[in-house]
């Protein structure tokens, strides 16, 4: 095959798979989101359905919280393979699982908006976007990345059943967003708007000029049916968290992150929530724009890609404030980065055809430095960063000290420990009254002070300070009677308290703090403990829909399409382009 | 491309996932063990050199009681978590052993309708210990395998040494006796 | 529910086809800690036995008619033993196992520091333990003996009472070690008890003018019985000029407290220690 | 619409970007972390305006800029404007983060002024706040800010001769026979106590002393009971006591119960808790000519001098005073921390708010001090 026939046809969605291998698998295989901000806050969770599978009552954070808060199944997952893997390597798998299903996901809603060959040039492009990587190895915002990819996924269902009115799409479509909500209910709310909005809108407007046999009547009323069936669905399967969330609504003090501020005001910011997760994208901004809006199916995609750009710009804008209000306080912001990134990946992938199709080998080399720089700067950007994870602590003595001896009859904190904190957790049976999970908190110390984790209380300045000292301050009521330092900045005022240097680990890289009249901890009477039937109900339909969703995909499969006649057009106005691929 | 909706399998591989998720139903469902209360009365009258303070009297009610139900919940469900806290010395160390040869043996035993009478007889001067007597009344119920082999309502005697712990009362010594 | 259970099991075991023939089972009423027991059965065949007891739990197969042999180191916890015989019915047997002879104490004395001259001050109880750490109810006589330095102080013969004896007496005149021993025959145990200084007593400081200031000490701190105050107590030194109040809290190091005190005025210094007032002294001003 | 839409986008972003500077640009960041450099500042053409950006500056540690904004005139070199900022010998303000300010002009004339700043300072021991004054002069067209000559503590080498006094605790191990190794709790006593009601609250105080002859770790608790018997709350000494109490060694305690009045109080439950811990009789530090000011505010305040008695530094002093009215009762507890290191053989002035309706009634008081030195926990 000649170098132009090959960049003339699509890019089998296998190759695009091992590609996403390729470049991941072996990430994944060093575990290199092994040190991401969010990566031990899910194994924590995944260890504990391992555990616990139908008690989502966890008390080693916060005193008892209920993980019915964190839509599970991500976690249940890992939890799953955990048996098999181990929990870190599990993690890993259920990552790996995500990124390779997010190109196909891209792929196939690219071809609700381009065809076959910029839809693989788009999918492909997915797997090298600084946003995912930023996601993966820095954040490790696995539920988000996992939804997504599902989401994806399900979009095409979505916009086959309005114009096409296909059952087996109506059936797929729900349970592949089902599972999606399962995995991060944050991303299906947003992608109501963001992703299903510009699908239909392109459906209606498909509709309207016939290039589907659906009436934009039908179309709309085959939406509200979808919708509505989602909508029952998300309802059922996550039931315990909605009920968990009327019954002690998020009223905490809003918590500072950086994703919020104003990036022109902060140049560090600015890199690390978009100048690394566009990465060479920003280049292609103008094309996308331009693109976007000359034709009118892109339009809607255009829109939904700007507005989830201007989300994730955070506060440099303030729409982002005005929309959402109150909740603005309570999300981060990076997130919608990546989904602006995702939805410019159609109209990207007919930028990397003309290339492709106007200078070939060059268009071809090009485009594969932006792609690997774009990833190559997020990984450099993960050891360069100021916002970087504290760098790994060998937490294991800590985990002795408190499962020996009878230590775990009390609680501890650990202060300076980022999030090692979830792994000490994980492997003590000691309980915690600091976090990882911010929404959990139930406890008037950590819900009234604008901070969030105590391990990273001086983070927070005077707030996060004062949270901390009010738990001290309540030691004696919480059984708080361990305290591991890791950032002698907090150890003037354990002095002050009361605590006293009792041990030293690690050459003194970690020293244990203890008070003396601390009585052994008891367990905290709550409300928000799920009854039995929320934890077996938890326990069976957000995993029992992800089953679903792969059974129909096994035993319902698509027929496959014929390529010259699949295409949509990338531009309306100009059809005969269309068949020019 | 012609689909061929394999209907069976989908049927029996559905059936399965049933199947399973039934099995962890019913196991989450008997997990719940039984936990009849635990009646206890105190007489301090004969306390001596040392009276017991009213304060002293009600933690040494609500510790022995606790005392007792870890010891049934322990008993019944072969844990050795339930003993975490109520005992100390010797009495832990004893009760430990029961519970993981009853593991290994495989029979569990239960302690219910209990009722306890509780004499103190011996308060240290300093209030560093405590002995106490107790008439127990309780129905023992031991099953192996699922079956009851043995049930019958015993009146027993403990002599009881009690010591006080961080936040609690903890039973350091617990011997049954021969009534006198 | 479980009593239908119960009663379920026993007629469907009435029912079954007998597989060994009825056993008869013959316990001891009374064992000594670690001492082997056998227990006979009658009847053939083969049968489950079962020891429920302070720290045992055991099941095993017997052959009935042969006796059944519980060592020693299964009834090393005295308390009820429950034995249970199984074949087609069970038959069960209660025994008590009781402590062997003392071999050891649980000796408890209090306080573990005690000011000189206070009266019944000094306690302490002890429980007679066998050599398998059982507590040992049959009344023995325990004999407690309180020596400071080679001086006899006290001594007293108490039987035990419901295994505990105890005595109450009052502490010494003079600070330094009190040995408290509990003996029972040929076995004892040893208790030190730190008789200490009471609080001080005549308080008295010098002082003088330095550069700085002035350098203030005290006398050596005595209690009123002449004991030597414990090095590391805190003793507070307050001056009053004219300007304001300057205070010192400095321990005692080798029996005396000094501070040095910035004052240039005429200066007025007291002391205290605890709720103990000393003497004042007044100092002129810098020249 | 091929060039509408696009430029429409455009124009969109860039005006909510710059309304984004205007409006919804206070979101707040977290502390502590290297924060760059702002895109713009403002221009310093007035007087507040150039300290606040002198001050923006201190906070994110950009000292060249910094520096810039103060007038040459200045009697400060960079080395030890930065040591004022930071702190030094690990005392409490190299600890601490300038979080915030209010700055309050006290007198601005065309070429100079006097300008209040309130700084809010985010510390270990929680927020702690500071008034100074600055001087501002216009020097072409932009404000300067004129520092005084900060004065660095010089200690002179030397050698002090210390006979060292600590306690020692050895446990015994958990397998150690019953009653084998006792050593009792040191004894401690509440010698005074007092319960009143103030603006944030009931609070109970008073003093505690150490009877025994060995160090005492002594916490106080107080239960808040009804009439009907029941806690109503219960709280700790907290940081407001010393914990480690010598022998014969008195220390205020201060127990505070936000929100709760006295009026539904029928009694206080007190229980003081005391172990016995490792502890060291040094250093040992003198509190100097204490007496009772007003300061530029007009508030009641016990003034005083640290003097560090010991060859060792004191990297953080906490002082604890507790105030007596003219029968000898503890009326008041109030502590403060002192932000600037304690060298050996030096003094450092402190002082301690007294709340306007307790100032009248003070006849006495007594100071102690708690200190922190790194590495001596």
């Amino acid at each position: 095959m000649s170098t132009v026939r090959s960049y003339s046809n699509p890019i089998p969605i296998l190759a695009i798979v091992l590609v996403a291998l390729a470049v991941h698998g072996p990430l994944l295989l060093m575990q290199l989101p092994s040190g991401s901000f969010d990566a031990n806050f899910h194994m924590f969770f995944a260890s504990h359905y391992a555990h616990h599978w139908f008690n989502p009552w966890n008390e080693k954070w916060f005193g008892g919280f209920s993980q019915t808060t964190y839509p599970p199944l991500t976690h249940q997952w890992i939890a799953l393979l955990s048996n098999v893997a181990g929990l870190k390597m599990a993690y890993m798998l259920v990552q790996l699982i995500a990124v390779l299903l997010l190109p196909v996901g891209v792929f196939r809603f690219a071809r609700i908006w381009v065809d076959d060959r910029a839809a693989s040039y788009a999918a492909l492009g997915s797997i090298f976007l600084g946003s995912l990587a930023f996601l993966v190895y820095q954040a490790g915002q696995l539920a988000t990345v996992s939804s997504v990819a599902l989401y994806l996924n399900a979009l095409p269902y979505f916009y086959e059943w309005m114009t096409e009115a296909r059952g087996k799409s109506l059936i797929k479509g729900i349970a592949i967003s089902l599972a999606a909500a399962a995995a991060h209910h944050v991303t299906l709310i947003f992608g109501v708007v963001l992703f299903a909005g510009p699908v239909l809108w392109v459906a209606l407007l498909d509709a309207r000029d016939e290039r589907v046999s659906g009436s934009v009547s039908g179309v709309l009323s085959r939406a509200v049916v979808f919708a509505v069936a989602v909508g029952a669905g998300v309802g059922l399967v996550l039931l315990p968290y909605w009920l968990a969330i009327i019954q002690h609504p998020i009223h905490q003090i809003p918590i500072p992150h950086d994703s919020r501020a104003n990036f022109l005001l902060n140049s560090t910011t600015a890199v690390n929530y978009f100048v690394i997760p566009y990465g060479a994208l920003i280049l292609a901004l103008p094309f996308i724009l331009f693109r976007g809006a000359a034709s009118s199916r892109l339009r809607p995609l255009l829109i939904g890609f700007w507005l989830t750009l201007i989300f994730g710009l955070g506060g440099t804008t303030p729409l982002p404030r005005w929309l959402l209000g109150r909740a603005f306080e309570i999300l981060t912001f990076e997130r919608f980065t990546f989904w602006a990134t995702l939805l410019a990946m159609p109209i990207l992938g007919t930028l990397a055809i003309e290339l492709l199709d106007r200078f070939q080998s060059k268009a071809a080399v090009a485009l594969s430095l932006a792609a690997v720089s774009t990833v190559g700067a997020a990984l450099w950007w993960l050891n360069a960063n100021p916002f970087r994870p504290t760098a790994t602590t060998n937490v294991q003595p800590v985990i002795a000290f408190l499962n020996r001896d009878g230590h775990d009859a009390y609680r501890y904190i650990t202060l300076g420990f980022g999030s090692e904190l979830s792994k000490v957790s994980i492997y003590t049976s000691a309980g915690s009254v600091d976090g990882d999970y911010n929404s959990a908190r139930l406890l008037p110390e950590m819900t009234h002070y604008g901070s969030a984790q105590l391990t990273n209380a001086k983070f927070y300045g005077s707030a996060g300070m004062a949270s901390l000292r009010a738990m001290l301050e309540h030691a004696n009521r919480y059984g708080l009677k361990y305290i591991f330092v890791h950032d002698t900045y907090y150890e003037p005022l354990l002095t002050f308290v009361g605590y006293r240097k009792i041990e030293t680990f690690g050459s003194g890289e970690i020293t244990a703090w203890s008070k003396d009249d601390v009585p052994p901890a008891h367990k905290i009477e709550s409300d928000a403990i799920p009854p039995p039937w929320q934890g077996l109900l938890w326990g069976i339909l957000p995993i029992g829909v992800s089953f679903l969703a792969i059974f129909l995909e096994l035993l319902l499969p698509e027929r496959r399409r014929v390529p010259a006649a699949a295409g949509v057009p990338v531009r309306a106005e100009n059809p005969e382009r269309h068949f020019v691929a | 491309m012609n689909v061929v909706f394999n209907f069976a399998g989908w049927l029996r591989r559905g059936m399965c996932l049933a199947v399973v998720f039934t099995s962890l139903c019913g196991f989450v469902l008997s997990a719940h063990g039984a936990d009849s209360a635990v009646q206890v009365q105190l007489d301090t009258k004969k306390a001596n050199p040392r009276a017991v303070e009213s304060l002293t009297e009600r933690g040494i009610l609500r510790d022995y009681r606790f005392a007792w139900t870890s010891i049934a919940q322990a008993f019944e469900l072969n844990s050795l978590d339930s003993l975490e806290g109520a005992f100390a010395g010797d009495a832990k160390q004893i009760l430990r052993g029961t519970v993981l040869s009853q593991q290994r043996s495989g029979f569990t035993r239960q302690y219910l309708n209990q009722n306890h009478r509780l004499e103190a007889v011996f308060y240290a001067p300093e209030g560093d210990v405590m002995e106490l007597h107790d008439t127990a009344e309780y129905e023992l119920r031991i099953t192996d395998g699922g079956k009851i082999i043995h049930d019958e309502h015993v009146v027993m005697h403990f002599v009881v040494l009690m010591t006080p712990g961080a936040d609690r009362w903890v039973i350091r010594r617990l011997q049954a006796v021969p009534q006198s | 529910m479980h009593r239908v259970l119960l009663i379920c099991a026993v007629l469907c075991s009435a029912a079954c086809p007998l597989a060994a023939v009825a056993q008869d089972l013959r316990v001891p009423a009374s064992v000594t800690a670690g001492d082997d027991v056998t227990i006979p059965t009658t009847g053939s065949g083969k049968a489950t036995f079962y020891l429920v007891g302070p720290g045992v739990s055991r099941k095993s197969e017997v052959s009935l008619g042969e006796e059944i042999r519980l060592q020693g180191q299964e009834l090393w916890n005295a308390g009820d033993y429950l034995v249970l015989v199984c074949s087609d019915i069970c038959n069960s047997g209660t025994f008590y196992v009781t402590a062997a002879k003392p071999a050891s104490f649980a000796f408890l004395v209090h306080p573990s520091r005690v000011p000189v001259g206070q009266s019944d001050a000094v306690s302490g109880v002890a429980f007679p333990f066998d050599q398998f750490r059982n507590l040992v109810l049959t009344p023995v006589t325990v004999s407690f003996q309180l020596t400071a330095g080679n001086k006899p102080l006290f001594s007293k013969q108490v039987r035990t009472e419901n295994g505990a004896a105890w005595f109450r007496t009052a502490s010494g005149k003079s600070a330094g070690l009190l040995q408290v021993v509990a003996s029972l025959d040929d076995l004892s145990a040893k208790r030190a008890v730190q008789q200490v200084a009471s609080d001080p007593c005549n308080l008295r400081i010098t002082g003088q003018r330095i550069p700085i200031g002035v350098l203030v000490q005290t006398e050596p701190v005595h209690d009123c019985a002449g004991n030597v105050v414990p090095d590391g107590t805190i003793v507070t030194f307050s001056a009053t000029e004219a300007n304001g109040k300057s205070t010192v809290d400095a321990p005692i190091k080798q029996g005396i407290a000094r501070a040095q005190i910035e004052a240039t005025g005429a200066t007025v210094v007291s002391v205290a220690s605890g709720v103990v007032m000393g003497n004042e002294l007044r100092i002129g001003a810098k020249p | 619409m091929k060039f509408i839409l696009p430029i429409s986008l455009v124009v969109a972003t860039a005006a909510l970007m710059v309304l984004g500077l205007f409006i919804g640009g206070q979101a707040r960041g977290t502390v502590g972390i290297a924060a760059g450099s702002a895109v713009y500042t403002p221009k310093a053409d007035n007087a507040e305006q150039a300290l606040k950006n002198l001050l923006a500056d201190v906070q994110r540690r950009n000292w060249d800029r910094a520096l810039a904004a103060v007038s040459k005139s200045s009697a400060t070199d960079k080395e030890s404007f930065i040591q004022e900022w930071t702190g030094s010998n690990g005392s409490l303000r190299s600890f601490s983060a300038l979080e915030g300010f209010e700055s309050r002009p006290l007198h601005i004339t065309p070429d100079e002024a006097q300008i209040r700043v309130r700084l809010h300072w985010a510390t270990p021991v929680g927020p702690l706040e500071d008034v100074r004054d600055f001087r501002l002069i216009r020097e072409g067209d932009v404000w300067k800010t004129v520092l005084p000559k900060i004065q660095v503590p010089n200690v002179p080498a030397q050698v002090i001769p210390v006979t060292y006094l600590r306690w020692d605790l050895v446990s015994g191990g958990a397998a150690d026979e019953w009653g084998s190794r006792n050593v009792d709790a040191p004894h401690v006593r509440i010698i005074s106590m007092n319960a009143v009601d103030s603006a944030e609250g009931a609070v109970v105080m008073g003093e505690i002393v150490n009877e025994d002859t060995v160090p005492a770790f002594v916490n106080v608790n107080a239960t808040l009971v009804d009439s009907a018997g029941s806690a109503i709350d219960d709280e700790t000494s907290f940081d407001k006591i010393n914990h480690v109490l010598l022998p014969k060694q008195v220390s205020p305690y201060r127990i505070d119960f936000p929100n709760i009045s006295l009026k539904n109080v029928k009694s206080v439950r007190m229980d003081e808790k005391a172990t016995l811990v490792p502890a060291s009789a040094d250093p040992v530090i003198g509190v100097m000519n204490q007496k009772i000011e007003s300061d530029v505010q007009g508030k009641s305040v016990l003034h005083g001098d640290l003097f560090n008695q010991s060859g060792q530094t004191v990297n953080i002093s906490h002082v604890i005073v507790s105030f007596y009215d003219n029968n000898a009762k503890v009326i008041w507890v109030a502590d403060g921390y002192e932000d600037h290191a304690l060298l050996p053989q030096s003094s450092e002035p402190f002082a301690v708010e007294i709340p306007k309706s307790v100032a009248p009634k003070v006849q006495n008081f007594h100071v102690v001090v708690d200190q922190y030195s790194l590495g001596r926990s």
